[in-house]
């Protein structure tokens, strides 16, 4: 019963969606609309057996004195401070280096996020710069045909991107990269997004009729 | 692939079976230095301006002085090194053109991003004479969840669809919402954006269905998207990445980040495709030894 | 936070960071730790004041003065509307997803992961047979002559070029959707057609790849004038 | 005070003037009302003949008002407007469902006379239970169409052994398993950054248990760290149960499919710690990917491992196919799941796919003649299909 229960709800929940499509009626649509409500909640709540995950995790770690523990007590120190410093109240003020209470500008909260946060996700961003380089440089190597195509393709739009193209090979190979761009990429980008939608019309329909239960655990 | 032959001391196949498998910290360590090098000097290269980069700008050059212009920023901090200097750049001509700015954002990030933009502008020494005013000259809405939904409620009032602007004053008594009611009392709009919610909105619920005049600036991976509302007119003028402020600036005549920073591409640009062209020497170099 | 601290701050994580590319390294390891720790805790209290507190707590009437909360209003008229029905549905499904802490009765928070999953499943069916599958359709049927006309006279180059684009364009979709044939083998014409559509799309990701260059070192040109010039005050 | 005693009588003067020119214009004609079709409810479509005094020389008219009431002799009240040469309106305000009303439209001259129209009604608006709509119409006859070929299949599956071509990036899931074993290293596996109801993510899953299973048998560490919290509690059953059923729950670590954080790039961070320190033999991508494919990869690659990556987002495809050994091409990978799991049901959806494929071509190639042969021969014979199949 543990798992036809909920392979009942999800045959039911689907059916549903997707006559409820047909439906003008408003019942449907007030269900359609709260079952977003239902996502974000069972959504919220998982989060916090997530973060229960990750601090027990950490705590093991430190526990079981596995190599690395020490770091653990920075990620559990700073979790606990980011946290607690969305819960500190309105009037709460540390001084105009840590900032005030509350979750508005200039708290410790947004101060925390704004100055620790936000210039670490923009570097870790960043360091794409450095690996779409070697990347190209490791896989780029005319070993095929289909190599080939691949590594011309790049280098062409590449080239045709930056000003200096043009200026040293002539106006051509931008007006090249743009028709790549424009007729053989939409070609093909149409064909992968056919192949997708299939692949997700079939798989939806796998899991609305109980055939496709992986998500179940286990198998049958 | 065949071991690199340590032995071999200079160049030739040993050398290039090394390079082959050379290692990846070489690569990183000339990105960087391409990078970082030429924004110590300026590189003198051409930009060659593309129409709809030539379009953005005169489109807002033809603006009558004291237009009133929305503005959406539709963008996080993550896409703002290529966004941010084309809005600056931007406020900048708005102001020079005495035009009255009302900002927008539909990202929850969008609004912090555009009063980022706002005060690099208002530092420009030329505006310090003009006095300009918080709610008079320009003011910023904030932001409102909805997506989509929030540009066709603008059409129909943007004073109920913003109640409050971005500081928490009341959308009705700023002086510079008089008389404003939806997308026809604005003479321009221009749109920042980095993929959804964002110019193809735009253009679909406000341009197509009010025939605001518009003009866009997009992320280079996501402008490709939007360059046939270009050709078809839907939008007046198109700004793509960095390329696109380079142009921009070029245009206007005022060199900024968006120029110098041209030079570092350029470079960077190069030093992957002759990674790639020697990579390639390498291959077959080696590859014909086997 | 003073500037002079929040960039030297800023300054010190984005090197950090950045000495992984180098290696892997103690440094990183802290920024590493610091930067979860963070992340971990700003959306642990976005999500409990932008979801927890009002869809669940506030909702039922526990939390908050909502006039619409359940408890509320069953107190006011003594029946539920149908809205203050779906809360309660969410904050019971919300309940038994927390119920996984207790091992004894974990399992019944499949329910709610059931609700979601075949909610969305059945949603899709229909989505995506509209847009990926009707549309792209509507896309391919491309005329393959297409006369052009340039001041009302048929200007042959320009019908010869758009004509080509067209056929290479329905050509591409064709053997594109020829490559993921999964039931026949490629072999024969029809393997020649998938070869075409694989050639196809390796151009398509190459361009894509091509194209993405340009916005990643965006990224890091920002990030090294961030260094250089703001925190450094290397550049003018 | 002067002013006033002069100004009186000249607006009066003004106002007798032009009252009396006030001509009120002809009310519109035949107003019918009907409940709107196809919608939710709350809605009454109305209808009329324009007024015909739109395009009077004076004082023409400029708009209408519609007016409503719950009973005929009641007062109407108005409840929108339309402008000057429309023959309908949707009316949606302030109407109830399953409450008569009445409807009458009243029409404005330039000079702000106006006219009302006969009254319209009693018209009871209420919602449909279903959309007859073209467009919903066309959605169900393919519905028939291709879920018909897949459901077909799939029944069809269990008689005979159906071809499936090989396809590299599934074979070499088992070898990426094969190695792990014996290098005695682990296997890190990654759902991607989707959200449980993605496709992508649901055919991770599925290729998730059957890496379970097999590292269950050959006793290969398995780590999943996850990003999505929902994702993240699938994970561990699906994992757990794959334990279970290979008779080794024992094995099974709790600590080892873990949720990291609900962050691109923290968790990027935090997947590559974990891919330098651990040293996984093996990584898998499967589902949704962002910018943080490319990231991933690389470090995977510099960990040395062997790498098999699937996603459904085209851009990331190109960075999978750059740095991975193998790289399962969108649909590629909805078919994995199916093919690892050799059920009939399973491999039958595949070649259900396959014929929603020949329809595509088919109608595409189809539209192509019709085009070709419309515009240079003028002859017609696609038309059916189709205004039958596509929204144009």
């Amino acid at each position: 019963m543990r798992k036809e229960i909920p392979l009942v709800i999800m045959v039911a929940c689907g059916v549903f969606m997707a006559i409820q499509f047909f439906v003008p009626h408003e019942l449907p649509a007030l269900i359609y609309q709260n079952l977003n409500k239902t996502v974000q909640v069972v959504g919220a709540v998982a989060l916090v057996l997530g973060i229960v995950s990750l601090l027990s995790l950490h705590f093991a770690k430190i526990n079981r004195r596995q190599p690395g523990y020490g770091y653990s007590y920075i990620l559990i120190a700073f979790f606990f401070m980011m946290a607690a410093s969305g819960f500190l109240p309105a009037k709460v003020n540390l001084g105009s280096f840590l900032g005030t209470g509350d979750r508005v500008e200039g708290s410790f909260y947004l101060n925390l996020y704004n100055y620790v946060l936000t210039p670490v996700q923009a570097t870790m961003f960043a360091l794409l710069a450095f690996f779409i380089a070697s990347a190209a440089f490791r896989a780029f190597r005319a070993r095929s045909v289909i190599a080939t195509l691949l590594l011309l393709t790049a280098i062409i739009v590449m080239i045709g991107r930056v000003p200096i193209g043009p200026f040293v090979l002539g106006d051509w190979i931008s007006d090249l990269a743009d028709w790549i761009m424009a007729v053989p990429n939409a070609a093909a980008k149409r064909a992968v997004i056919v192949g997708v939608g299939l692949g997700i019309l079939s798989l939806s329909l796998k899991m609305v009729l109980g055939i496709e239960r992986a998500w179940l655990g286990g198998g049958r | 692939m065949s071991q690199p032959n340590p032995s071999a001391p200079t160049l030739g196949p040993g050398f290039w079976e090394k390079f082959a498998l050379l290692d990846r910290r070489i690569i990183f360590a000339f990105i960087f230095l391409g990078l970082a090098l030429p924004l110590f000097y300026t590189i003198r290269q051409p930009i060659p301006v593309s129409p709809e980069g030539r379009a953005y700008y005169q489109s807002i050059e033809n603006l009558p002085a004291g237009s009133k212009v929305l503005l959406s920023f539709d963008y996080d901090p993550p896409s703002s090194p290529e966004l941010q200097p084309m809005a600056e750049a931007t406020f900048k001509q708005l102001f020079t053109k005495n035009c009255k700015l009302v900002v927008i954002g539909l990202w929850p990030q969008g609004p912090q991003q555009a009063e980022q933009a706002l005060a690099t502008a208002l530092r420009d020494p030329r505006f310090k004479d003009k006095k300009l005013e918080y709610g008079v000259n320009y003011a910023n809405l904030g932001y409102m969840a909805g997506n989509e939904i929030v540009i066709q409620k603008m059409n129909a009032d943007i004073i109920s669809t913003f109640p409050s602007d971005y500081k928490g004053n009341a959308t009705a008594s700023l002086p510079i919402m008089r008389g404003v009611r939806n997308y026809k009392n604005f003479d321009f709009i221009i749109n920042f954006s980095s993929g959804f919610v964002g110019t193809r909105e735009w253009v679909q619920f406000c341009v197509d269905r009010s025939g605001a005049k518009m003009i866009a600036g997009n992320t280079a991976v996501q402008a490709p998207e939007n360059y046939p509302y270009f050709r078809s007119g839907q939008l007046k003028g198109l700004l793509a990445g960095m390329k696109g402020a380079a142009e921009y600036e070029t245009v206007a005549g005022q060199p900024g980040k968006g120029i110098s920073f041209m030079g570092s591409q350029s470079v960077a640009h190069l030093v992957v495709i002759l990674f790639v062209i020697l990579g390639n020497i390498a291959y077959f170099v080696s590859r014909r030894k086997w | 936070m003073p500037g002079m601290v929040s960039l030297t701050l800023a300054g010190f994580l984005t090197l950090g960071i950045m000495s992984f590319v180098y290696k892997d390294n103690p440094i990183y390891k802290f920024c590493e730790s610091i930067f979860i720790g963070v992340s971990a805790g700003y959306y642990f209290v976005l999500i409990f004041y932008q979801s927890l507190l009002p869809q669940l707590t506030d909702k039922i009437g526990l939390t908050g003065a909502l006039t619409d909360s359940a408890l509320a209003y069953y107190r006011q008229s003594g029946s539920l509307a149908s809205v203050q029905w779906f809360n309660l549905i969410a904050a019971v499904l919300g309940m038994m997803m927390l119920m996984r802490l207790l091992p004894k009765i974990g399992w019944i928070s499949r329910w709610p992961l059931a609700f979601v999953i075949g909610s969305i499943a059945g949603l899709k069916l229909i989505g995506e047979l509209q847009t990926n599958i009707m549309t792209q359709i509507q896309k391919s049927i491309l005329p393959l002559w297409a006369p052009q006309y340039v001041d009302g006279s048929l200007s042959l180059a320009a019908s010869i070029g758009q004509s080509l684009t067209n056929i290479v364009l329905v050509g591409g979709i064709l053997t594109g959707v020829i490559y993921f044939f999964f039931s026949k083998e490629h072999k024969g014409v029809f393997g020649g057609a998938a070869r075409v559509g694989i050639w196809f799309l390796m151009v398509t990701f190459g361009a894509a790849f091509g194209l993405t260059v340009m916005s990643r070192m965006s990224l890091l040109i920002a990030r090294i004038d961030f260094l250089l010039r703001d925190w450094l005050h290397l550049l003018g | 005070m002067r002013k006033p005693l002069i100004l009186f009588p000249l607006v009066f003067l003004f106002l007798f003037v032009f009252a009396s020119a006030q001509t009120p214009p002809t009310p519109v004609d035949s107003l019918q009302a009907v409940d709107t079709p196809d919608d939710a409810g709350g809605q009454v479509d109305l209808t009329w003949k324009p007024s015909p005094d739109e395009g009077r020389a004076v004082s023409p008219v400029i708009g209408y008002q519609i007016l409503a009431a719950p009973a005929a002799d009641s007062t109407f009240v108005p409840i929108g407007t339309a402008s000057a040469g429309a023959t309908s309106v949707t009316a949606k305000d302030r109407l109830e469902n399953g409450r008569p009303y009445y409807f009458k439209i009243r029409a404005y001259a330039m000079d702000s006379s106006y006219a009302e129209s006969e009254v319209a009604g009693p018209v009871v608006p209420k919602g449909s239970w279903w959309n007859t709509k073209p467009a919903y119409l066309r959605i169900v006859i393919w519905m028939v169409f291709v879920v018909g070929f897949i459901l077909y299949n799939i029944r069809k599956a269990g008689k005979k052994e159906l071809y499936i071509r090989p396809i590299a990036g599934i074979d070499a899931i088992d070898e990426g398993i094969g190695r792990a074993t014996e290098m005695g290293r682990p296997i890190l596996f990654i759902c991607g950054l989707g959200d449980a109801a993605q496709a992508a993510t649901l055919a991770a899953f599925s290729v998730l248990g059957r890496v379970a299973q097999k590292t269950a048998q050959y006793q290969t560490r398995l780590i999943v760290p996850c990003y999505e919290p929902i994702v993240f509690t699938i994970c561990q059953d699906i994992v757990k149960g794959a334990y279970l059923n290979a008779g080794r729950p024992e094995a099974y670590n709790e600590k080892d499919v873990f949720f990291v954080v609900y962050d691109q790039f923290p968790y990027v961070a935090a997947v590559n710690g974990i891919m330098l320190r651990e040293k996984p033999a093996t990584n898998f991508y499967l589902g949704q990917f962002y910018a943080e494919s490319l990231m991933l990869a690389e470090t995977g690659f510099e960990a040395g491992s062997i790498q098999i990556a699937g996603t459904d987002q085209l851009i990331q495809m190109s960075f999978f196919i750059v740095a991975c050994d193998f790289t399962l091409i969108g649909e590629e990978l909805f078919a994995a799941s199916a093919y690892l799991s050799k059920e009939p049901e399973q491999v039958g959806s595949i070649k259900g796919q396959d014929w929603g494929k020949v329809i595509f071509a088919g109608l595409s190639i189809l539209g192509v003649v019709s085009v070709l042969l419309d515009e240079n021969l003028r002859v017609h014979f696609f038309g059916f299909f189709r205004k039958l199949m596509l929204n144009e």
